[in-house]
C-alpha cells in the first residue's frame, strides 16, 4: 500500500516537472457542463436574475465540499466580471467562512471590490432537510436564472433538482457522491460526473500544476487498466494450468 | 393518552401537511414550516453539538476530575484522562467564533486549513484502499474456471465476466482527459458512456422503491394520528388547510384580475 | 378515432407535473386502507445475508449497529427489527452502537417492540452502548480499543462495571458486524475501517438508493449479502418468520410503480407522436 | 501577515501529511492521534462553528425583520422557533423521573407525589408524601427533593434521554419535518422518471429500459409477468420501430406476425413455464443488470471517484490548491 502511494506522488511530481520545459499546457478534452458555467452566468446577467450556487451539504472534512468551493472561487470571477446578483446559501458554518473567503479573494482580483456583500453567502442550518427546505423556498421565491450544485450531496439532491427544473432555470451539478450523479444526470441540464467534479477546478484555473495533477491521473488509469488486462490474462493461464501462480493473488491485493 | 402527547399529535400532523401543501406550490403554509423547521433545526443541532461534542469531548478532557485544572473548581467527570493537546481545537474553535466580527475574518482560516488537512489525510488513503485497489482486484475476472458455464443469468459465468471486464474498462476510458473522444478512442468511450447509462438506469430503478416506502411510512403516521383517540386530528388539519388554500387562491386571482 | 387517441396520448404526455403527484399519493394511500398482501420472493443477496448469520456459531457476541435516522425509518427500521430476532433467537450477545445521533432513539424503540417477545434484561441479553460523534473515527476507534471510545454506555455506567463486556477488547472480539445504514457514516465507513482492516465477517442492510454503490463489495465479498431496501427487508421478515411493517408496505410500493411505469410509457408515447407530427409539417 | 497567510497554509502542510502518514507508519502517538484525536479536534471546532452559523441566521432574520423586506413575518416565525428550541436545549433539563414516570417540569414531578389529605385539612398539616405530612407545600417539596424522590436527569444526558422535553421535540417537530421532507422525493421521483425517461438517443433509451426492467422486476407484481409476456411485447414494439422507420405497412405486418408465431411455437413446445427463457423473466433479468452491467458501470466510477479525491487531496498537502484560504 505505502508502494501504492509512493508511487501516485510520484506520478504526480513526475508531471509536474514536464509541465516546466514546455510553457504549453498539457491537452485537456472538453467538458461540456465546465463551458455551461459561462454561458449560464452571462444568460443570468441578461435576465438581471441572481445565480444561486449550492456547495453540498457536507462539511470541508470532505474533498468534495472543498473542490465546490474551489469551483465557487472561479464562479465568483465570472459574476465579478459580468456583474452578475451570487447567492450562495450554505449548511455548514466553516464552509461559509471559506466560501466568503474564495468570494472576496475573486472579487479583488477582477478589481470589483465594491460588488462583494459579505452576506452573499450566508449559512442556513446544518441539518440536512431543513437546509434543503429553505433553499427549495429561495430558488421559488427569488427564482434564479442558473443554479450550480457542486459539492457531496445525499438524497436532497433531487428535491434541488426537481425545484430548479420547475421554475425553468439553467443547472450544472458537479458531485463525487456516486448515488446521486443518476438524479443530476436525469434531471439537470448539465453533469459533471465523479472525476470529472474533481477536475473542475483545474480546468477553470488553467494553472500547469493543477493541470499535470490530471495527466497523472490518467496515466494512473491507463496503468490500472494494464494490471486488470495482465491480471486477467494471467487468470486465464493460471485456470488453464499453464502457469503456476496467479498474478493478482500473488501481488496480494 | 398524555396532553403532551396530543399537543405533539397535533403539531406533528400540522407540520405534515404544510410540508405537503408545497407540492401544489409554494404557500404560506410551507414557509411557515420551513421557517419553524430552520429555527428549530438550528438550534437543535447547536444543543446537540454543545453537548455531545464540547461538554463531555472539550471540558471533559480539559477538566476532568481531579486533574491538574480541578483546581478552578470545574470538574467534568467522563472517565477521560487529562489531555494538554486539547487546547488546541479550543483555540482554533474560539478563533472561528471570533470570526463573525468584521476584523478579525481571518481568524477562521486556521480552522478551515485544519479541516481541509485531515479531509486530505484521513479520507485519501481510505479511497486509495477501497475504491481503487480492492475493485482492481474485483475487476480481475476468470474467464476460463473449472465448472464456469458459458451463460448464466445469476450467478458466475464466462459471459457476464467478459461483459464486466469490457464495460469496467471502458467507462473508465470514458473518464480519460487527455485525449479528445473521436475515432475508435471514441468508440470505445461511446460504449462506456452505455455502460454508464445502464448504471445510472439501475440505480434511479432503485431510488424510486426507496423514495415511495418513506411517503408509506408518513402515510401511516397520518392515519395513526387520524384516529378518535387523538380527536380526528389529520381529518380536521387537512379540511383547514385546504379551505384556507382554496380561499387563498380565489382572493389571490381576484387582486390580479 | 385515431387522431383524438393520438392527440390525448399527447396530452398525457405533457400532463401537469400535479397529475402525477395526485396519482402517486392515491397509489400508496389505497393500499395503506385496504391492506391487500402480495406473493414475496427472496432474492440471492437476502438469501445469503440470511445464511450469513445462520452460520455464526450460537451465542457468540454480535455487533449491531443503528447508523440511520427518522427519515429513512420505513426502510431500515424492519431490517433492524429482523435482525435483533433472528440474533436473539440464535442466543447471541447483542452490542448496540450508534454512529446517528438519532440512531440512539431507534435501537430504543426495536427494543421495546421485541422486548417482551424475548424477555430481554439489559446487560445479560444486550448492551446498549449509544451515540457517538465522530463517523469514522469511532469505527477506527473500535477496531483498536473500544474502551478509548466508549467509557460509559448510553445508561451512563462504566464499561468496565459491564460484566457482558469484559472479554471485549476490540472488533475482532466479535464474530458478527451488522449496520443498519441509510448514508455517512454507514455501510462504506463500516467496511473501509471495520470489516476490511479487522477481518470479522460483516454485512449492511441499506436504503434502496445506496444499493448500487455498496453492490461491488457484495461481489468482491466484503460484505456478506445485503439486505437491499424495502424489498430486501421483506424478504428478510419472511426469511425470519417476523411478520412486520415492510412486507405492509410492498404493496403500496407496487401500486406506485406500476403508475410511474404506466406514465413512462405514456411519454414515449407521446414523444413518439410529437415527433412525427413535427415531421410531417416540417417536411 | 503571518498570521494570516503562512500559518494556514504550514496548518495544511503539516496535519496533512501527518494523518497520511499516520496509515503507513505504525509509531504509536501518529497512530492514536490520527485515529482518535484528529477527527475528535475537528468535531470540537465543528461544535463551536455552529454557533457561529446560528449568530450568522439570526443576524440575517433579524434585518429581515426589522427592515420589514418581504417575507418578514416569517422570519419572526422563525427567530421564535430558534429560540423555543433553544432554551429547551440549553435552559430546561426537560425530564424529572418519579420511578419510572418521566414529567417535563419539576412542579409536575412535585405534585404527582405530594398528595393534599382533604380530611386533614382542619388540622392543617394537610400535605402528604408517602406517610409523613406536613403544614405547608414548601416544606414537602424540600422534602421530597432532599429524599431525591424526585431524580432530575443530568445536563448533557437530557438531550439523548427517552421522555425529556429535548426528545419531545425532536419527536413531535424535528422528526416529522425531516421524514415528511425525504418523503417528497416519492413525488418528484415520479415526475422526474416521467420527464427524463424518454427515448431521445440510444443513452437515454439504455437509461429508460435500465430503469424500467429493476422497477418491475424487483416488486413482487414483477415476478407475476411471464417471460412469454415480455417476449410478445419485444416482437409488438419492434414492429412498432420498424413501422416508424420503414412506413411500408405490409413490411410491418408480416413481421410483426412472424413474430407472434415464432414465439407462440416456442411457447407450445417448451409448455409455458413462466420463468423460461431466463433472459425474459424480469425478475431475474433485473438481478442480472445490476449484478453486471451495473456493477461495470459503478467499479468505474468507484474508481475514478477514488482516483479523483487521492490526486486532489495530495494537491492540497502539498499546497498546489491554496485558494479556499483566500490566497
Amino acid at each position: 500500500m505505502f508502494v501504492l502511494t509512493l508511487s501516485v506522488i510520484f506520478i504526480m511530481l513526475y508531471e509536474i516537472r514536464l509541465t516546466k520545459f514546455t510553457d504549453k499546457l498539457p491537452f485537456l478534452r472538453s467538458i461540456p457542463g465546465l463551458k455551461a458555467i459561462e454561458e449560464a452566468v452571462g444568460r443570468s446577467t441578461e435576465m438581471g436574475k441572481p445565480i444561486l450556487f449550492v456547495p453540498g451539504i457536507m462539511d470541508m472534512n470532505e474533498v468534495e465540499t472543498v473542490a465546490g468551493v474551489v469551483v465557487l472561487g472561479h464562479v465568483a470571477n465570472m459574476t465579478a466580471k459580468y456583474e452578475t446578483e451570487l447567492d450562495v446559501p450554505v449548511a455548514r458554518a466553516i464552509v461559509m467562512q471559506a466560501a466568503r473567503q474564495v468570494s472576496k479573494e475573486a472579487y479583488l482580483t477582477q478589481g470589483r471590490p465594491e460588488l462583494y456583500n459579505e452576506d452573499m453567502v450566508h449559512y442556513i442550518t446544518d441539518d440536512q432537510f431543513a437546509y434543503a427546505a429553505a433553499v427549495n423556498g429561495i430558488m421559488q421565491r427569488d427564482e434564479p436564472a442558473a443554479c450550480l450544485y457542486m459539492g457531496k450531496f445525499f438524497a436532497e439532491s433531487l428535491l434541488f433538482a426537481e425545484t430548479g427544473n420547475s421554475i425553468g432555470a439553467i443547472q450544472i451539478a458537479g458531485t463525487g457522491s456516486q448515488t446521486q450523479i443518476p438524479f443530476f444526470v436525469t434531471a439537470c441540464d448539465y453533469t459533471l460526473m465523479g472525476e470529472e467534479f474533481f477536475a473542475a477546478s483545474a480546468y477553470l484555473s488553467q494553472e500547469a500544476d493543477l493541470i499535470a495533477g490530471i495527466t497523472a491521473q490518467d496515466l494512473i488509469k491507463v496503468i490500472l487498466v494494464i494490471v486488470i488486462l495482465f491480471g486477467t490474462v494471467s487468470r486465464a493461464l493460471f485456470d488453464l494450468g499453464l502457469v503456476s501462480f496467479d498474478f493478482i493473488t500473488l501481488i496480494g491485493i | 393518552m398524555t396532553l403532551s402527547a396530543m399537543i405533539g399529535a397535533w403539531i406533528a400532523v400540522f407540520l405534515t401537511l404544510s410540508i405537503f401543501s408545497y407540492l401544489y406550490k409554494d404557500n404560506p403554509f410551507y414557509k411557515i414550516a420551513e421557517h419553524v423547521f430552520v429555527g428549530v433545526s438550528a438550534a437543535y443541532v447547536a444543543a446537540i453539538s454543545f453537548w455531545t461534542q464540547i461538554y463531555p469531548n472539550l471540558l471533559g478532557r480539559l477538566f476532568p476530575k481531579d486533574g491538574p485544572l480541578s483546581f478552578t473548581g470545574l470538574e467534568f467527570d467522563f472517565n477521560h484522562s487529562f489531555n494538554i493537546l486539547y487546547v488546541f481545537p479550543l483555540l482554533l474553535g474560539l478563533m472561528m467564533i471570533l470570526s463573525v466580527f468584521q476584523k478579525f475574518n481571518w481568524m477562521a482560516r486556521w480552522g478551515i486549513a485544519y479541516t481541509v488537512a485531515i479531509a486530505a489525510g484521513l479520507k485519501a488513503f481510505g479511497y486509495l484502499n477501497s475504491n481503487v485497489l480492492n475493485q482492481v482486484s474485483a475487476s480481475v475476472v476468470s474467464l476460463f474456471g473449472e465448472n464456469l458455464p458459458f451463460f448464466n443469468i445469476s450467478g458466475d459465468s464466462v459471459f457476464n465476466n467478459i461483459v464486466l471486464l469490457l464495460g469496467t474498462i471502458s467507462s473508465l476510458m470514458y473518464f480519460y482527459f487527455s485525449k479528445e473522444q473521436r475515432g475508435n478512442f471514441g468508440k470505445l468511450t461511446r460504449v462506456g458512456i452505455y455502460f454508464l447509462m445502464i448504471s445510472f438506469g439501475a440505480s434511479f430503478g432503485f431510488a424510486v422503491m426507496g423514495r415511495i416506502s418513506l411517503l408509506v411510512g408518513r402515510f401511516r403516521e397520518l392515519i395513526a394520528y387520524s384516529e378518535p383517540s387523538y380527536n380526528y386530528s389529520t381529518i380536521w388539519l387537512l379540511f383547514l388547510i385546504i379551505a384556507f388554500l382554496f380561499y387563498h387562491s380565489i382572493r389571490e386571482k381576484e387582486s390580479n384580475t | 378515432m385515431i387522431r383524438n387517441l393520438e392527440n390525448l396520448i399527447i396530452k398525457i404526455g405533457d400532463v401537469d407535473r400535479r397529475v402525477i403527484f395526485v396519482l402517486i399519493g392515491l397509489a400508496v394511500l389505497i393500499p395503506l386502507l385496504t391492506p391487500v398482501s402480495l406473493p414475496i420472493r427472496e432474492t440471492p443477496t437476502t438469501v445469503k445475508f440470511y445464511e450469513g448469520i445462520e452460520e455464526i456459531p450460537k451465542g457468540s457476541k454480535v455487533l449491531v449497529s443503528f447508523d440511520y435516522g427518522p427519515s429513512t425509518r420505513p426502510e431500515i427500521h424492519p431490517m433492524n427489527v429482523a435482525v435483533l430476532r433472528h440474533m436473539l433467537r440464535n442466543e447471541h450477545k447483542v452490542y448496540i452502537s450508534c454512529l446517528w445521533p438519532d440512531g440512539i432513539y431507534m435501537a430504543l424503540d426495536a427494543l421495546e417492540d421485541i422486548s417482551d417477545e424475548f424477555s430481554l434484561k439489559e446487560y445479560e441479553d444486550y448492551v446498549l452502548l449509544g451515540y457517538r460523534p465522530g463517523a469514522e473515527a469511532v469505527i477506527k476507534g473500535l477496531a483498536s480499543d473500544l474502551r478509548k471510545v466508549y467509557t460509559v454506555d448510553a445508561n451512563g455506567k462504566f464499561i468496565d462495571d459491564i460484566e457482558m463486556m469484559n472479554n471485549v477488547k476490540n472488533l475482532n472480539d466479535f464474530a458478527y458486524i451488522y449496520s443498519g445504514s441509510a448514508g455517512y457514516p454507514g455501510t462504506f465507513e463500516w467496511v473501509k475501517y471495520g470489516g476490511d482492516p479487522t477481518g470479522v465477517r460483516m454485512s449492511s442492510g441499506t436504503t434502496s438508493v445506496q444499493v448500487n454503490e455498496v453492490i461491488p463489495y457484495v461481489r468482491s465479498g466484503q460484505l456478506i449479502g445485503l439486505l437491499a431496501g424495502m424489498p430486501g427487508a421483506a424478504e428478510y421478515e419472511k426469511l425470519v418468520e417476523s411478520p412486520g411493517i415492510a412486507i405492509k408496505g410492498m404493496a403500496a410500493q407496487s401500486f406506485a410503480h406500476i403508475v410511474i411505469v404506466v406514465f413512462i410509457i405514456f411519454g414515449n408515447i407521446a414523444f413518439f407522436l410529437k415527433q412525427k407530427k413535427e415531421r410531417k409539417y416540417s417536411k | 501577515m503571518i498570521l494570516k497567510r503562512y500559518i494556514p497554509i504550514a496548518i495544511v502542510a503539516i496535519f496533512g501529511s501527518l494523518t497520511l502518514s499516520a496509515w503507513f507508519i505504525d509509531n504509536e502517538t501518529i497512530e492514536t492521534f490520527a485515529n482518535d484525536d484528529a477527527t475528535q479536534f475537528f468535531d470540537i471546532i465543528a461544535a463551536f462553528a455552529v454557533f457561529l452559523g446560528a449568530l450568522n441566521l439570526l443576524k440575517l432574520q433579524f434585518i429581515k425583520f426589522i427592515k420589514k423586506q418581504k417575507g418578514w413575518q416569517y422570519s419572526a416565525i422563525s427567530i421564535l422557533s430558534f429560540f423555543f428550541a433553544f432554551i429547551i436545549g440549553f435552559f430546561i433539563r426537560g425530564a424529572y423521573f418519579v420511578d419510572d414516570k418521566v414529567f417535563f417540569t419539576q412542579e409536575a414531578a412535585l405534585e404527582s407525589i405530594i398528595i393534599l389529605d382533604v380530611s386533614k385539612e382542619q388540622q392543617e398539616e394537610p400535605y402528604k408524601v408517602q406517610e409523613n405530612s406536613f403544614k405547608n407545600l414548601s416544606d414537602a417539596k424540600d422534602f421530597a427533593i432532599k429524599q431525591n424522590l424526585i431524580t432530575p436527569v443530568d445536563w448533557g444526558a437530557h438531550v439523548q434521554k427517552n421522555g425529556s422535553l429535548f426528545q419531545w421535540m425532536f419527536k413531535y417537530i424535528f422528526s416529522p419535518l425531516s421524514a415528511t421532507m425525504f418523503a417528497l422525493l416519492a413525488f418528484f421521483v415520479a415526475s422526474a422518471s416521467f420527464r427524463a425517461f424518454r427515448a431521445r438517443n440510444f443513452e437515454a433509451s439504455l437509461l429508460l429500459l435500465a430503469g424500467i426492467i429493476i422497477m418491475i422486476g424487483r416488486v413482487p407484481a414483477g415476478g407475476l409477468i411471464s417471460s412469454w409476456m415480455v417476449m410478445y411485447l419485444i416482437v409488438l414494439v419492434s414492429g412498432l420501430y420498424i413501422h416508424y422507420l420503414k412506413k411500408k405497412n405490409n413490411v410491418t405486418i408480416i413481421f410483426t406476425l412472424a413474430g407472434f408465431i415464432l414465439v407462440t411455437i416456442a411457447g407450445m413446445i417448451t409448455g409455458w413455464p413462466i420463468d423460461k427463457p431466463s433472459i425474459f423473466y424480469l425478475p431475474l433479468l433485473q438481478e442480472w443488470i445490476y449484478l453486471v452491467p451495473n456493477a461495470a458501470g459503478s467499479t468505474a466510477i468507484l474508481m475514478g471517484i477514488g482516483l479523483g479525491i487521492v490526486v486532489t487531496s495530495l494537491r492540497y498537502i502539498f499546497g498546489l490548491e491554496k485558494s479556499y484560504l483566500g490566497e
